[in-house]
């Protein structure tokens, strides 16, 4: 199910005018600074926005066009809102289960209790929601949102309010539920840091505008894009299980034309995965560190440098057959004369590389 | 209590079901109607619906008699074609405390299906529940209490009520004579003993109804909106 | 015997009594101030006959209102003269049975003592109280006790400060309350409460007003209702009439 | 419209004015109050508010002339310290409708109070607002419309008033004889005409005021709980 | 003013109990897992909850023992509730000003116009909240409990749905408005990376208890901490401005024993900054490395090492008199034979140094 919309929207003050075309089963990172139109554009994708003069089709079925609009009821979408939005009069398992009964789920099967216990609310489904703490209340809401297995599923910061511990466990949950459903996501977030490692897709908004478009590691590494982006900038790399340390539980990856030691993924040997490397993860030498405790020593390519903010400077290397972000100070930049087709090496601290 | 006030009573009893049944069926939707429309008619149906207030109740039944009655439209029209005459009739009583307690039932609906927020709705339609699926399964619940000071408003209203039953009914036993009536006439006839009574029982009754509804509402009123 | 009557609403109350024939209960709407009077004389009525009767209490004012309306009465027991006139007049009743079937008294009375006595002295000092009467312009005792205060020339400064009731009943009520120091109120009041109502009266003598004439008329014929008609001129039914504080037409 | 009817006008505006105005102050507190607190009087002070409503009008009236006349208590009370008796009287009939109308206020007040969320009261008071400061600057603006619905309910109702007025008022013109009353004698008396053109212009008039009062509601309605 | 305050206070399923002493003039941040207290122990400490058995002090004035109870809207305390909570009938102006009024503030001088400067809000004042942003409420939330200056400042995860540029304006903001006020703060947070640089003391709560608390470094270095607080560890050091690199925007600073070049904070010569150092921007070596981007090599010698998950170890170094972390994989750990004692390089990142 793929997802193409083109959507138009006015507010007295606010115009949102964006065209996607999301591949099937991904998730999209939604990314923009605050009011710049995330939330609206995942309402009009809901069918929430009236009045709005949309085209939207999802996995080959047309959900609104200038003829006719699927009310929002039958349009199979998970919404995460931004507040939890529990309804007052429900304990939290009717909640759960109140979409699950009228989407053709077993509203106390396997399936509720997988969801429950991943998102660590067993202990609260007796309670009512005015009596949960914020982010328990979060919890919920996307246990209920997930619960109906939606076609497509809209998340807007539904891990704001977490702690770091329901934040690793969630987001794996949500890239598993892409692939179990096979169904597009779509995830507005402040964090690209937290989030990079599940994206598939990035769609870069500025005041309603879709400033980029693209997969994550395009856009990532495309010095390009406008600097506000840029802060947690990162880059994405794909890579196959070879062997594994298991006293110090770390897996040996091979890309195209390079290779890395990471945290072991549990995934068998052979399968592929996906790596994000931070560019204020990546350092640049001109020689070859010896014992450091920096693992991934890489060599590389300059392939472009561009100044980030006052004193830094962002460098695109070429690593094999993949571009990644190096942030590093100007100073250092100036020292090393750091210039295009210099051959370096990208020091990555191996306990960045996460799959 | 005498056997033709037991009579009224139960007149009286099956008058105020019938008439706060009514009312909350079509209170709901118009209730829900008034609390969502941006409509430029909404103020002119308010108005509407409240009007019956302001009149003397037993110069609303006389207006009523009026238009009820067989001896000239529309109350001719109806018994042309159904044969029946509503005026001094049951039917005829529900009539008219329907119109009359209306806004007893209306009002509170509509303030608590205002304070009902648009994003809760929006999230119950992302969960799959159809417009009427919604209100009846996260609206209703929500606005409970409001059910029950107006069923309780339209309930005790009808039952109190008595100018316009009073003239539309025509106080026939068994038919059309209501408790407020009969105690009413105990009144008149300075038959203070009999009033003192059934007045006594109505109170006793009606305060352990209220008290039972109130502790009721109370205890499964910790769900706010 | 077949009705007889012409009216705008004639045919209507034939198709009804038909359908209420089995009933066989004769409805006779009754004035208020008499209502208790009724209520003897229908016990009285049908342990001599097999018809049941039912009385409904009401002012007469409103009676006539549901009675041009098509209110399924049988028999109409006004507390005036004008009210039986004008339904004649507009053909709601059976002609010719409109009659007087009692004659109201009208008494000051009051609930605290020291106030009436049994010669009327109060009449002369009635500006000083605070006095209760009936609506001159809905109730024959109201415009009774006008001709009454206004015999005594008190009318005009007492006019704006009267406690008015709509009917007898409530004057009554102002009375016995005790918020009102004294009002003209019908004999039958206060008599048929066992002759214990508190207080003192003084039936005014009938020089000082104008009879308060009551009539009965038949709504819809039936042998039921002509028969209670007749009843009602029996010489049982005048002894319970002025037992209860009226005259009875001679 | 005769001058004794515009004087009846009169008085009904006053009384309806003045009952509205007390019970609005009177209904404030007991109706948050009942909000709020989780006494186990509550239901009960909910029952005996509503308990008004049971009673036919007259019948209430009846008993509140025993309890104003100053032959018994606690007329008698009011009689010995002020020299002053209730019954038949204007500060009567305000008392009179006050309690009749009282459930008309504090039902909407209430049910609206309830919506206020304690997170609300809780933020004023961070920002340094007493709690009558804060009831004055946040709660009441919250709750408007269910003031506007009050005080439409309590005057309507104290303007279509009429067993209670009937039987404490005494119908004294320019004191106690209010419009209500005024129809009815006109109808009660055969003159249908006048009847009708008072209750048409009432009914007008009403309807012109309410209308203004809804559509000056829905202007300024846009913000919800 | 300094803060003391000892706060029971009793939920059936659960139990704060909680002893602070905080200093004055500083920001506090509490930290802990979804529900483990937080909201309620700010709750306590502005007289929100009732029936707790309490004992505060704020800056020599009591403000709840068993004998009186100072009700909240006496207490001056500006509070950010984790939702935004803002008034419904109010603008956002009458929302900033709402407190002002009540606080003797001027609720159109200067201060209204820096605070709504600074949250960027001047462009809202006139709109209603509700046709705001998610971002934007919380922004004007911020601004309302700022704008009254209060006594001591309470924020429930003030910045969770905020742009990254957004909390770079608002954090130091918060820093300084503590300083300029003179008031302790007290910051719930689950993101301790992005609030450690302004925080001088450390609240880890679990399950209601107080599990640590002490000035940042110490409990950021200290390797018994449980694990789940430290997947950001980091450790932060205080050092004096020496010299500027204008061209490339750097500073040189030193430090009790050891020098490093950072970011220009843009403070005169000479003056004391703070710098925070992420445990995973910090590298080991055996020996100095040359050629590299990383600017800041410093001696170190190893304190004591931890693991940290499975595949990681924690490693405490003390840099001249200061000990920082370092966050390297097990398998680096055994490479170079890391044990206390030994001499080592580390690594430290330019770009990670924050003022
Ligand atoms: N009103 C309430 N009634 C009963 N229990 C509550 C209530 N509010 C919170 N709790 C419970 O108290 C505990 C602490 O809640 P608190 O809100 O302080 O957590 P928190 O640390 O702020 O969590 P979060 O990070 O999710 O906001 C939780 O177990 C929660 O479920
Ligand atoms: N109901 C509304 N009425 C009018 N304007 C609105 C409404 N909701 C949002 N806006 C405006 O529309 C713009 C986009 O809002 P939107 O909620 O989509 O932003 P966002 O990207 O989700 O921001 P945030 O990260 O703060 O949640 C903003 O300028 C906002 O002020
Ligand atoms: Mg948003
Ligand atoms: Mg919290």
């Amino acid at each position: 199910m793929s997802v193409t919309a083109k959507i138009r929207f006015e507010r007295p003050d606010f115009v949102l005018d964006a065209e996607l075309a999301l591949p099937a089963q991904s998730i999209s990172v939604v990314f923009g600074v605050s009011g710049s139109g995330k939330t609206t554009l995942l309402r009009s994708l809901a069918g929430l926005e009236s009045h709005t003069d949309n085209r939207i089709e999802v996995g080959g079925s047309v959900w609104q066009d200038n003829k006719r609009t699927i009310p929002t009821h039958l349009r199979k979408v998970g919404f995460v809102f931004q507040e939890s939005r529990l309804f007052p009069h429900l304990k939290v398992a009717g909640n759960v289960r109140y979409g699950m009964k009228r989407n053709g789920q077993d509203p106390s099967g396997k399936y509720f209790e997988r969801i429950t216990r991943i998102l660590d609310i067993t202990d609260l489904l007796d309670r009512f929601p005015e009596s949960l703490s914020g982010g328990e209340q979060q919890r919920v809401a996307i246990a209920r949102a997930l619960a109906i297995k939606p076609e497509l599923l809209l998340l807007d910061e539904p891990l704001a309010s977490l702690d770091l511990a329901s934040k690793q466990k969630i987001l794996p949950f949500i890239s598993r539920i892409r692939n179990e459903l096979k169904i597009p996501v779509i995830y507005v977030t402040h964090s690209l840091d937290e989030v990079v490692r599940i994206a598939d897709w990035l769609i870069l908004l500025d005041s309603g505008r879709v400033v980029a478009a693209g997969p994550v590691n395009e856009i990532l590494t495309n010095p390009d894009i406008p600097l506000m982006f840029r802060y947690d900038a990162s880059s994405v790399l794909e890579a196959t299980v070879q062997e594994r340390d298991i006293e110090h539980h770390l897996d040996f990856l091979t890309g195209d034309g390079y290779s890395l030691w990471v945290q072991s993924s549990d995934q068998p040997i052979g399968s592929a995965i996906r790596l994000s490397i931070a560019a204020r993860d990546v350092s640049v030498t001109l020689s070859h560190a010896q014992d450091t405790s920096i693992l991934n020593i890489l060599p590389a390519v300059v392939e472009s440098l561009s100044p980030d903010g006052e004193s830094r400077t962002l460098v695109v290397l070429r690593i094999g057959s993949q571009l990644i972000l190096a942030r590093i100070t100007s100073r250092s930049a100036t020292l090393l004369k750091l210039e295009p087709g210099l051959a370096v090496f990208a020091q990555i601290k191996g306990v960045a590389v996460i799959s | 209590m005498s056997e033709a006030d037991l009579g009224a009573l139960f007149v009286t009893l099956r008058l105020a079901f019938a008439t706060t049944i009514i009312l909350l069926l079509i209170g709901t939707p118009l209730a829900w109607w008034l609390s969502r429309t941006r409509s430029r008619a909404k103020p002119v149906i308010e108005a509407l619906v409240a009007l019956p207030l302001i009149l003397p109740p037993t110069v609303l039944g006389f207006y009523l008699l009026l238009l009820l009655s067989p001896a000239r439209f529309p109350g001719s029209l109806i018994y042309d074609l159904t044969g029946y005459s509503l005026a001094f009739t049951f039917s005829g009583l529900v009539i008219g405390s329907v119109l009359y307690s209306m806004p007893f039932v209306i009002q509170p609906l509509q303030n608590a299906f205002s304070g009902v927020r648009q994003e809760t709705l929006e999230v119950a339609a992302t969960l799959g529940a159809s417009p009427v699926d919604a209100f009846r399964s996260v609206v209703l619940p929500m606005v409970r209490s409001a059910y029950i000071t107006a069923a309780i408003l339209g309930f005790a209203h009808t039952v109190g009520e008595f100018g316009v039953v009073l003239m539309i009914g025509g106080s026939i036993p068994g038919e059309t004579q209501v408790l407020s009536i009969a105690i009413y006439d105990h009144v008149e006839s300075l038959e203070y003993a009999q009033a003192h009574t059934i007045s006594g029982i109505l109170f006793l009754v009606s305060f352990i109804l209220l008290f039972l509804v109130y502790t009721g509402k109370r205890k499964s009123g910790m769900m706010r909106l | 015997t077949a009705p007889v009557r012409v009216s705008a609403a004639g045919g209507q109350n034939e198709l009804r009594q038909t359908a209420s024939h089995q009933k066989a209960a004769l409805r006779i709407a009754v004035a208020s101030n008499f209502a208790l009077t009724a209520r003897a004389l229908a016990n009285d009525y049908e342990s001599q006959s097999a018809n049941r009767v039912v009385i409904i209490s009401g002012s007469t004012g409103k009676h006539y209102a549901q009675i041009i309306n098509g209110a399924p009465f049988d028999i109409f027991l006004a507390a005036d003269t004008l009210r039986p006139a004008l339904l004649e007049e507009e053909g709601f009743i059976d002609t010719g049975t409109r009659r007087t079937y009692a004659i109201g008294r009208l008494v000051l009375w009051s609930a605290k003592s020291g106030i009436v006595d049994e010669e009327g002295h109060i009449l002369e000092r009635l500006d000083q109280y605070r006095i209760a009467v009936a609506n001159e312009r809905l109730a024959p005792y109201g415009v009774a006790a006008r001709e009454v205060i206004s015999g005594a020339q008190h009318w005009n400064q007492m006019r704006d400060s009267l406690i008015r009731g709509e009917n007898i009943s409530q004057v009554y009520h102002f009375v016995a309350s005790g918020g009102a120091d004294a009002g003209f109120v019908a004999l039958s009041s206060v008599i048929n409460r066992g002759g214990d109502a508190p207080g003192a009266y003084w039936i005014i003598p009938q020089k000082l007003y104008t009879p308060i004439d009551q009539q009965a008329v038949i709504l819809r014929s039936s042998l039921a209702a002509i028969d209670f008609m007749a009843y009602l001129g029996s010489e049982d039914a005048k002894a319970i009439i002025s037992t209860s504080g009226y005259r009875v037409p001679q």
